[in-house]
């Protein structure tokens, strides 16, 4: 079984995620994330004077290689805790092995929920779907009085229809109105326009985009050509320099939510920005700031934790409690999702610039206060089921 | 000058050795032709000649011009032109575009138009079909098209592999007129046969092949009269 | 009403671009008897090179001129036409005699190694990148809520000037009968005195110019440009390819027509049945055809004589 | 004596070309029965016609008692009409004893599920049919290159195994394509006794197409001759030989040699 | 001469034959699977399990495909589809079957338990619908021939794929009983992929389900079955000549060789304990199977396994190489199949290759 060893002066940490194959930037990003977490924490004299270090393998975004990349780690590599997968479906599969050898695992993007249902091993620092939908739900409702929106979203994207489900279930809670049937593409179409002219046809006051930025940014550009001059929404996967660099106008005045807004002035914002930008001399994307968030929590938890054993290490890690991270301040809940507030932000001058935060149901701070400590509570989101996991 | 001279010339297929070391020439203005039983590899003997199949050693010289190494359709510009064993007709072309392609490497094209009068003169049958794919024609007359195909390239010497095979015998002997009219006509002629008999009349000069040798060579008409040949290649005895 | 000349429009534009790949596939899988998988990935090239080449001439900010298109479109065609070359060169020219399957399987390493190389954060990286607006994005007037973009009516007028070009080149020239000759012997071909290699080559670099025309255009049109390794270029080659054989592979004017109508097929089904089966309506017009006619819709049955 | 196969006024047209115009052949029991005709006149087409390749326009074909219109391929050659092919259509990679034994399939008995469970029933039949194949094999002296593959066998034992494999399946009726082309004179004069031998062992009743008149005339006992798709003649060979018509169409002046 | 049946009368085999012959393989089959699981297993640790299952899968994919493309000379591009089908109906039956059996969704019982004795039944479940879906897929070879049916194959793989994206999501173990169950096969996770699937692949099975594929597809080759199908891959026209019924043949190959897809697929997705996003098993893993085939050599059982082996190590070796790894793997792809052109052995078995080399050395002296 993956003990750690006590005998190296290292603690090796794993990490999988997509390096090649059409989902390569967001397992990039990640894995520039947690090198900058890992560099600031050994610079720091690491755990108890041992170093950490990360041991990383691709997946090609593939479900079986994520399976395969995982046991590895844990058998072979004898890490002591897992970072990683992006994509929902293969955080799910690696989870799967994780929970299976008793090694904890932290997702750092993987919003379905599916993913810390998996078991006690597995938890995640960024919000979950039913939350975001929440979240943007309500904007659209409430900030846009928008009462009819639109929906195009990824068929092929777990994280897209899981985002897409959620949405229209707390929207039409709050009372808004699906404009037609929820429009599907997948990675294949290029060309948009068969969905885009039949959303159009339906005049929106909105049009919901739950996908990639890879495929948002042209799904922009032909939407204001198909004629359509709603806003757009959507959410964390929107989040990157390039959208704006690339769909320029067409994305101008468009909403979306996110972990954190990189123009955000507190001291952990700015100064991870900074240490980035130094570091790869690029604009960390959301992405980036879940995977330093997710290694710093995993650091967090080891210093708490009485051994660097699976279980051990798992209950810190599932104890963490207002944890100053780049995306917020991060409580665990007792599902292990971080239960934190989304951020929402408009494309402006093609920056995104903050708008408002929203916060979990029931943890609202009072008006114009800045959220004081955000206390957990167990009404986050859908009921969700107890663990079905093996043991 | 011999037109065409080979020498000691060996050819592997994988592990098989084909041929092994034979050595002949080919006169200009002459027919030479090849026989032996199956297998014996007088088609491989063309193929090499045509560069289709790379000698492991010896050598083939054309009007002088060493030919050994090169390239067939560099071959076909040289002058030498082949009628295929197994005919080899473009199946989804029509008979009018396989003539055509025969005529691949010419650009005087109101020759090739006279040429191909001639050879439609030589082979009726093949009028009629000029726009039947010839995928679709039996096999005689697909022979025929092989054959016509091969003199459009206005070849100075024409290797012809079994162009009796599957033909009527009204037409073997057709064809047997033709090659002496080619011949006479100024075309150099090296034929590979099985029909011996036909063969050795219709050329100068005699070749027997057996599993990769030459093992007589002689006047085609004193080879026609020996013994050997007559009890093994002529079916008399 | 509206929304279905629109649709019909964007339909026979996107159909366009499946023709011009479909001719890439068609022509080498005519002469050689595969399907090079690598074809799309020169397609997904031709795509990247415009965005490089344009940017390199600095027409990445600011308003390039009208010319400049033409420029673009032009070297792109002739880099992915010298890159087919060596493909064909160093990959399937040693295959030439082994079963078409083993070509196949190395199409596919081929097509791989362009993705995976693409991708590299020193080539072109994992992120999509912007086309320069070579073209203008503008509608050509919009006639009762009906818009034509200059970028649709280019792609079909490129479209269809290529298509004839080929058509011409396939059946009314030397070349093109030397073609049509390699590819049903190449033992033969070679005895009727014709460069079989060179043959091929050309077929190789005509082909992925005309990948690259398509490239060029979808660049100019979707702007977005996907990462080299986005699963969407193999999944566009392959709907040109069902394109092609709809149409009756190995024939130009097939590649056109199997093209524009698989294109209408999915706009019309993606707008009006369901957007989530676009890619069943694709798969099952391409059954029903093979059913139907097995040829393709121009094809000509071939009968084997016995 | 009985007729082992009987056709009646078939015709087929390909586009235009009427390949074959109402054609009548009636094969005896035990007979060699020669086909000949100029190049194109419809003597393969006919042999397509017979073995379910070409579906006639319109007439009857009967093997025996059974009528063969309508029937696919494999169970006309199941009934008991074989042939071999014009160009040779061997199984290439496979050995030359898998060419036979292929053959047999036909006649076996036992199902898959027994090949896989290697049932008593089925090795005893796998057994059978290697013995069978190995003596038809042994018959055209093929036996020494059992194990090579088809596909490098020199042409005229090419040729001698497709008519192995033919035997292979039983037949009553062997439809020869044109099985010396390609052979010298010594490989032909063999050829000639051993078309005598099978007939003769296997009870067989042969139709052959071929252009070496020589052959023909010495084994045919009967000739039928093509022309255009029409048949212009049908009788003894001598009869065959002294037609005006089949001189003129087929053979050509006399051979002075000859 | 006398008639086969006859003949075979006298040839009945002995009975020293028949259990060297007939039995043999098999007790020597189960002795494998047993040796593996018991010795080899814990002796390799988890990750080298891990890769031997996945060899072992790909073992019995690859051979599978091995009887459509290499022995009937079919070329499906379809493989994962079946694979789909078989890994989701083998999923419905352990998850929801599981549930209604045992009332939990959760592996149940040890080694040889209740729960793997349904796991196992669940794969013939899978084998029994995907070779149901291989039989109407290869229908249209009554038509079709060649490239097209290929085509007609990708076609279906695709749609698969789609369709299963198209499913809803899994109801979780505490939500089944409020749904109807013949509502339950439509919940089979949709774009997520099904999860979470009780873990019961092991090497005990996996190998046990490799040497029942491997024997049937060697037995199928040897015997005038298997001969028919070569016969076909030779030349369709000379076998329809030769009294082979192609048109049934082609259908049932296509039938065995997506049963034995559908199992491969219950055996990978309960060893991933989810199920691959169906966007996974596309063309792109199908080709993957294909590689594996040609690199073994059309119709070699034999070269085929070596294949599957090789292909499977290969990427793993290069998993240290992480954004250079497909680079580097496709260039290996490229490479083999430019050395080996004819596939590692050839078409032929390995063990008959020997034989081959020293009668050409015998022959050329
Ligand atoms: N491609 C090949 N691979 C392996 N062996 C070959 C190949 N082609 C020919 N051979 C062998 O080479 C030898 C000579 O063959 P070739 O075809 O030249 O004979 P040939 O004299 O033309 O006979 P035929 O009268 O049958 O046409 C034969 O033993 C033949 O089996
Ligand atoms: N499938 C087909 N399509 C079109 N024409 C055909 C087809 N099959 C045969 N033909 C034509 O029918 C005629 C008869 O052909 P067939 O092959 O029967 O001749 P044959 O008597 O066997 O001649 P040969 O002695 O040259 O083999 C030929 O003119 C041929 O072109
Ligand atoms: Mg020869
Ligand atoms: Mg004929």
């Amino acid at each position: 079984n993956g003990e750690p060893e006590a005998v190296s002066d290292t603690i090796l940490v794993g990490e999988y995620g997509s390096l090649s194959g059409s989902e390569a930037t967001f397992g990039q990003s990640t894995h520039d994330g947690i090198l900058l977490a890992i560099d600031e924490i050994n610079a720091a004299g690491g755990l108890k004077g041992k170093k950490l270090e990360v041991k990383t393998y691709d997946d090609q975004g593939k479900t079986q290689e994520a399976g395969t990349a995982v046991t590895r780690l844990i058998t072979e590599d004898h890490v002591v805790a897992v970072l990683g997968e992006v994509a929902s479906s293969l955080s799910i599969a690696g989870g799967r092995v994780s929970q299976n050898y008793n090694v904890p695992m932290i997702s750092p993007s993987s919003t379905n929920a599916q993913v810390t249902e998996i078991g006690d091993m597995i938890s995640r620092v960024c919000f979950i779907d039913s939350f975001q939908g929440y979240v943007v739900g309500k904007f659209a409702y409430d900030h846009l009085k928008a009462r009819r929106v639109a929906v195009m979203f990824d068929q092929g994207q777990a994280y897209s229809t899981g985002l897409k489900d959620d949405f229209i279930r707390e929207y039409t809670a709050i009372g808004g109105e699906i404009a037609g049937e929820p429009q599907a593409y997948t990675a294949g179409d290029q060309d948009f326009s068969a969905q885009l002219n039949a959303i159009a046809a339906l005049q929106p006051d909105a049009v919901f985009l739950p996908g990639y930025y890879t495929d948002v940014a042209t799904i922009s550009i032909q939407a204001r050509r198909a004629g359509i001059t709603a806003p757009l929404l959507g959410g964390d996967g929107w989040d990157s320099s390039q959208l704006a660099q690339i769909a320029g106008e067409s994305i101008e005045g468009s909403y979306y939510s996110n972990h954190y807004s990189h123009q955000d002035t507190s001291p952990a914002v700015q100064d991870f920005v900074k240490k980035y930008q130094a570091k790869y001399n690029k604009t960390p994307d959301g992405l980036a700031a879940l995977g330093y968030d997710a290694t710093k929590i995993l650091f967090d938890a080891m210093e708490r934790s009485p051994s660097l054993d699976g279980k051990d290490l798992a209950a810190a890690i599932a104890a963490t409690k207002n944890f100053q991270g780049v995306t917020g301040l991060i409580s665990m809940d007792e599902n292990r999702n971080a239960i934190k507030p989304a951020v929402i932000v408009k494309m402006q001058g093609g920056i995104p610039t903050y708008v408002t935060t929203i916060y979990p149901k029931g943890t609202e701070p009072a008006p114009t206060e800045v959220p004081p400590v955000t206390p957990p509570t167990a009404d986050t989101a859908a009921p969700v089921e107890p663990a079905t996991a093996p043991h | 000058m011999a037109l065409l001279e080979v020498q000691d010339l060996h050819v592997h297929y994988g592990a098989v050795h084909a041929l092994q070391g034979i050595s002949f020439t080919v006169e200009e203005g002459q027919v030479a032709t090849l026989i032996g039983s199956n297998g014996a590899g007088k088609s491989t003997t063309l193929r090499t000649i045509s560069g289709l199949v790379r000698p492991s050693s010896g050598s083939i010289r054309f009007d002088g011009q060493h030919i050994g190494a090169m390239a067939p359709h560099k071959i076909v510009r040289l002058g030498i032109a082949q009628s295929p064993e197994g005919r080899g007709v473009f199946a989804n072309l029509t008979v009018h575009e396989n003539l055509e392609i025969g005529a691949y490497t010419r650009n005087d094209r109101a020759e090739v138009a006279r040429d191909r009068e001639r050879v439609l003169h030589l082979f009726p049958r093949l009028r009629e079909r000029l726009k039947q794919l010839s995928g679709t024609l039996s096999g005689g007359e697909q022979q025929m098209l092989a054959i016509a195909r091969a003199l459009l390239a206005r070849p100075r010497l024409l290797l012809l592999d079994e162009p009796s095979l599957g033909l009527a015998p009204q037409i073997v002997k057709t064809i047997f007129q033709i090659i002496r009219e080619i011949n006479e006509s100024g075309t150099t002629i090296l034929l590979v046969e099985q029909n011996a008999h036909m063969a050795l009349r219709a050329a100068n000069q005699g070749y027997v092949l057996e599993v990769g040798k030459i093992v007589l060579a002689d006047d085609a008409h004193k080879l026609s009269q020996s013994d050997e040949v007559r009890k093994a290649y002529l079916g008399i005895s | 009403m509206t929304t279905l000349v629109q649709t019909l429009i964007d339909g026979v534009a996107l159909g366009s671009l499946y023709a011009l790949i479909a001719l890439g596939y068609t022509m080498v899988y005519g002469i050689l008897r595969f399907i090079n998988f690598a074809h799309s990935d020169i397609f997904m090239l031709g795509a990247w090179f415009s965005c490089t080449i344009a940017g390199l001439l600095g027409w990445a900010v600011g308003t390039p001129p009208t010319w400049a298109f033409i420029v673009v479109l032009l070297a792109a065609m002739a880099a992915c036409g010298l890159l087919g070359f060596i493909i064909e060169r160093l990959a399937y020219r040693p295959l030439r005699s082994a079963p078409r399957i083993n070509v196949l399987i190395t199409a596919i390493g081929v097509s791989l190694f362009l993705e995976n190389f693409g991708q590299l954060p020193k080539i072109f990286g994992n992120t999509p990148t912007k086309m320069p607006a070579l073209i203008p994005d503008i509608a050509l007037g919009s006639f009762a809520g009906v818009r034509l973009s200059l970028v649709n009516l280019i792609v079909i007028v490129v479209a269809v000037v290529l298509m004839g070009a080929l058509e011409w080149l396939i059946y009314g020239t030397k070349l093109g009968r030397a073609m049509r000759a390699v590819s049903y012997d190449t033992k033969t071909a070679a005895l009727m005195g014709i460069d079989v290699d060179r043959v091929i080559s050309i077929t190789f670099v005509v082909g992925s110019a005309l990948a690259a025309a398509a490239g060029f255009l979808q660049a100019a049109k979707i702007v977005a440009v996907q990462q080299p390794a986005h699963v969407s270029w193999v999944q566009l080659g392959l709907k040109a390819f069902v394109a092609a054989v709809i149409g009756g592979i190995g024939n130009v004017r097939g590649a056109m027509i199997g093209g524009v109508l698989l294109g209408l097929v999915e706009m019309l089904g993606g707008a009006y049945l369901s957007s989530e089966l676009r890619v069943v309506y694709v798969f099952t017009m391409l059954i029903l055809v093979l059913l139907l006619k097995p040829e393709g819709l121009l094809g000509k049955t071939t009968v084997e004589k016995v | 004596m009985s007729a082992a196969l009987h056709v009646d006024n078939v015709s087929i047209a390909f586009g235009g070309l009427k390949a074959v115009s109402d054609f009548s052949l009636t094969l005896r029991e035990g007979t060699l029965h020669g086909l000949i005709g100029p190049n194109g006149a419809g003597k393969t087409t006919v042999f397509n016609l017979l073995t379910g390749v070409y579906q006639a326009d319109h007439g009857t074909i009967s093997l025996g008692s059974q009528r063969m219109n309508g029937l696919k391929p494999n169970q006309i050659a199941r009934a008991g009409m074989v042939r071999t092919f014009q160009n040779i259509r061997l199984f290439g990679d496979l050995t030359v004893l898998d060419n036979v034994r292929i053959a047999c399939w036909s006649r076996t008995t036992t199902n898959t599920l027994a090949a896989l469970f290697r049932t008593p029933a089925h090795m005893a039949e796998e057994a059978a049919i290697a013995e069978r194949a190995r003596e038809l094999l042994d018959i055209f002296d093929l036996l020494p290159r059992e194990r090579e593959q088809a596909k490098n066998l020199p042409y005229g034992a090419q040729r001698r195994l497709e008519i192995a494999r033919a035997l292979a399946m039983d037949p009553k009726v062997l439809l020869l394509d044109e099985p010396a082309a390609g052979m010298n004179p010594q490989e032909k004069i063999a050829l000639r006794g051993l078309i005598r031998k099978v007939r003769e062992q296997f009870g067989l009743s042969v139709l052959l197409i071929e252009h070496d008149m020589g052959l023909v005339m010495d084994i045919c006992e009967r000739i039928t001759v093509l022309d255009h798709g029409e048949v212009i003649a049908d009788g003894e060979p001598s009869a065959v030989q002294r037609n005006p018509k089949v001189i003129e169409a087929y053979l050509g002046a006399p051979n002075e040699e000859d | 001469m006398a008639t086969l049946a006859e003949r075979a009368k006298s040839l009945r085999p002995s009975a020293s034959k028949m259990a060297l012959d007939s039995v043999g393989p098999v007790v020597l089959a189960i002795g494998l699977t047993l040796l593996l699981h018991f010795v080899v297993g814990p002796a390799v640790g988890h990750s080298g399990t891990k890769i031997l299952l996945d060899m072992g899968i790909n073992i019995v994919l690859a051979v599978s495909l091995n009887m459509v493309n290499g022995f009937t000379g079919q070329f499906s591009i379809g493989h994962a589809g079946f694979m789909a089908i078989g890994g989701y109906t083998a999923g419905i039956v352990t998850y929801y079957g599981g549930y209604k059996l045992f009332g939990t969704t959760n592996p149940t019982g040890g080694f040889l338990g209740a729960g793997q004795w349904l796991f196992a039944l669940s794969c013939i479940a899978g084998a029994v619908t995907s070779g149901f879906f291989g039989y109407l897929v290869g229908l249209p070879s009554l038509r079709l021939k060649g490239d097209y049916l290929a085509l007609v194959t990708l076609g279906f793989g695709e749609i698969v794929c789609v369709l299963l994206t198209q499913s809803g999501a899994v109801v979780p173990a505490s939500g089944i009983d409020a749904v109807p169950a013949w509502q339950l096969p439509y919940h089979v996770g949709g774009a997520v992929g099904f999860s979470p699937l009780p873990f019961y692949t092991n090497l005990f099975w996996v190998y046990l389900f490799v040497c029942i594929t491997v024997l049937f597809a060697y037995r199928l080759k040897e015997s005038n079955h298997g001969r028919a199908l070569l016969s076909i891959r030779e030349d369709e026209i000379a076998a329809e000549a030769s009294g082979i019924a192609v048109t049934p043949i082609k259908v049932r190959a296509f039938a065995f060789s997506a049963a034995f897809a559908g199992v491969a697929g219950g055996l990978y997705f309960h060893l991933l304990g989810a199920l691959p996003k169906p966007g996974e098993l596309g063309f792109q893993k199908s080709f993957e199977i294909i590689i594996m085939v040609v690199l073994g050599g059309m119709g070699s059982v034999s070269g085929t396994i070596l294949a599957a082996i090789v292909l499977t190590i290969l990427p793993e070796v290069l998993r240290e190489f992480s954004d250079y790894r497909m680079v580097v793997y496709a260039l290996a792809l490229v490479l083999m199949m430019l050395v080996r052109p004819q596939g590692l052995f050839g078409i032929r078995e390995i063990w008959e290759l020997g034989r081959e080399r020293r009668k050409k050395a015998r022959g050329s002296r």
